[in-house]
């Protein structure tokens, strides 16, 4: 799993790329983790590139989302492709996370 | 007439995408549509967690072993592991809990995976015998027989 | 890290192609190229029948295992039986008859398949331990490491 | 493995699709010989369907010709594609094969 950070005025968008199974959880919790207390708890997730998940991973988007949320900020789950949508459909998840297709968009619900 | 293949991977996060892998490959002979394959990859992968983190409690060094069949009409996966076993009723009576954007308790940590398997498989049976415990899962597919290039 | 993963199926010819697939879908992970993945695919099936074929005269009922082993820089595949062994010494001596047009007799209808395996990968060994025989074939991949989707 | 039938002004076209191994070896060499026991011993195999063949394969092909010979016909090998090529080249049997490209070709060489 290949995680890449930028800053939108004060906004982290991290894109993440590859499988995000449970041999990657430990890391790449770690890492978003770290971007949040850093940050000012607005992130954009862009899943883009994240062609397979499991419920490991789906743990590490509600810890981010918990994490955020403690410092009165947000995350945006952004471009899912089909298979990451329908597990996070499937697990009702989409009814607590933000999601977006667009950075625009994202951004805008961040601000 | 049922052709069989069984894998198998040391019980360590890493080895989890061979089965990945392995399973696509065996997927794509038995004719199944992409959004077939990676329900049915899903499936194998969070049964092969379960069995990491439950039955072996995340320690490194057992076996876990995915037993792959191929039928008329039929794929079958047999999750097998040595570990500690489920409580067989739990299949049945694992309740999920939908989660409530007002509620951040009911925004859980895990308890997914066995509503995952179920909903990507046509069915799902658990059982203990000597010491083995098999998590086994099918799901119909076209009778057009084995594709292969 | 090393990731292996152990692939067995019965001694029947139609099982073969589970394993053929089984190896493609571990050599796309692998990060390798087509033309690639077809020489291993072809090494391993050719190791196989000869399993089947000479180890186990072609009786089902035994087993046949193909560990893949996932290193930094190789792919390794080692074929094990534990049916007759072969004589060591063949994979040197082995002396591949090259066919004539103007003799008929030069026409082989066997001989080929070590030849094939000599070919398709960068080292082959063949080692006897405790009634288990195994055919261990490496070949070098870029090290960009494990490519998965 | 499937096998189609055709015949042209007396030479026989037999057209495979699949994979030629191990495990369709007998059905495969049974058909073909029957093949040139029926007919004049003028044989077309085309190869284009077939995706992958091992030492196995190779044998049948061996049979065959040396079935034809005996009936002083030959066989021709058309629409060899890469993986199969490479085989038969690894294996010398292009020196003791006819080998086309083009229909038109391999049926002018029999006739
Ligand atoms: N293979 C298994 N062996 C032992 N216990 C299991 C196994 N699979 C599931 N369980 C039990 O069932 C519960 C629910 O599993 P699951 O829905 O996959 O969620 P999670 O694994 O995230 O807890 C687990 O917490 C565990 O107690
Ligand atoms: N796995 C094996 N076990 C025992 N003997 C073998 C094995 N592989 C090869 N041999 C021996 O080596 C010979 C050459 O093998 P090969 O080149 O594959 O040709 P073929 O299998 O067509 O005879 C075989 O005839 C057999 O005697």
């Amino acid at each position: 799993m290949i995680l890449t950070d930028r800053n939108v005025d004060g906004i982290d968008i991290v894109s993440l790329a590859g499988r995000l199974v449970m041999a990657d959880v430990p890391q790449v919790r770690q890492r978003l983790l770290a971007t949040v207390e850093r940050g000012g708890g607005k992130l954009i997730l862009d899943l883009r590139e994240v062609g397979f998940m499991d419920s490991s991973g789906l743990s590490v988007l509600v810890s981010v989302l918990k994490a955020v949320r403690l410092r009165n900020g947000d995350v945006v789950l952004l471009h899912l492709n089909p298979t990451v949508r329908s597990l996070i459909e499937l697990t009702r998840l989409h009814r607590v996370f933000a999601i977006c297709d667009d950075e625009a968009a994202a951004l805008a619900r961040l601000r | 007439m049922t052709q069989t293949i069984s894998l198998a991977i040391e019980s360590r996060p890493e080895c989890i995408e061979l089965l990945s892998c392995a399973v696509q490959g065996l997927c794509r002979l038995a004719g199944l549509s992409a959004a077939d394959i990676a329900k049915i990859e899903l499936a194998v992968v969070e049964a092969v967690n379960n069995a990491l983190e439950h039955a072996y409690r995340n320690q490194p060094g057992h076996l876990i072993v995915v037993e792959f069949q191929l039928a008329a009409g039929r794929v079958s996966l047999l999750v097998r592991d040595g570990g500690e076993a489920m409580d067989p009723q739990k299949l049945a009576t694992e309740e999920f809990v939908e989660p409530d954007p007002a509620s951040p308790e009911t925004w859980h940590m895990r308890g997914r995976g066995l509503t995952i398997i179920k909903s990507c498989v046509d069915s799902v049976e658990y059982q203990v015998r000597d010491g083995v415990n098999t998590l086994a899962m099918s799901r119909t597919r076209g009778d057009s027989g084995p594709q292969s290039d």
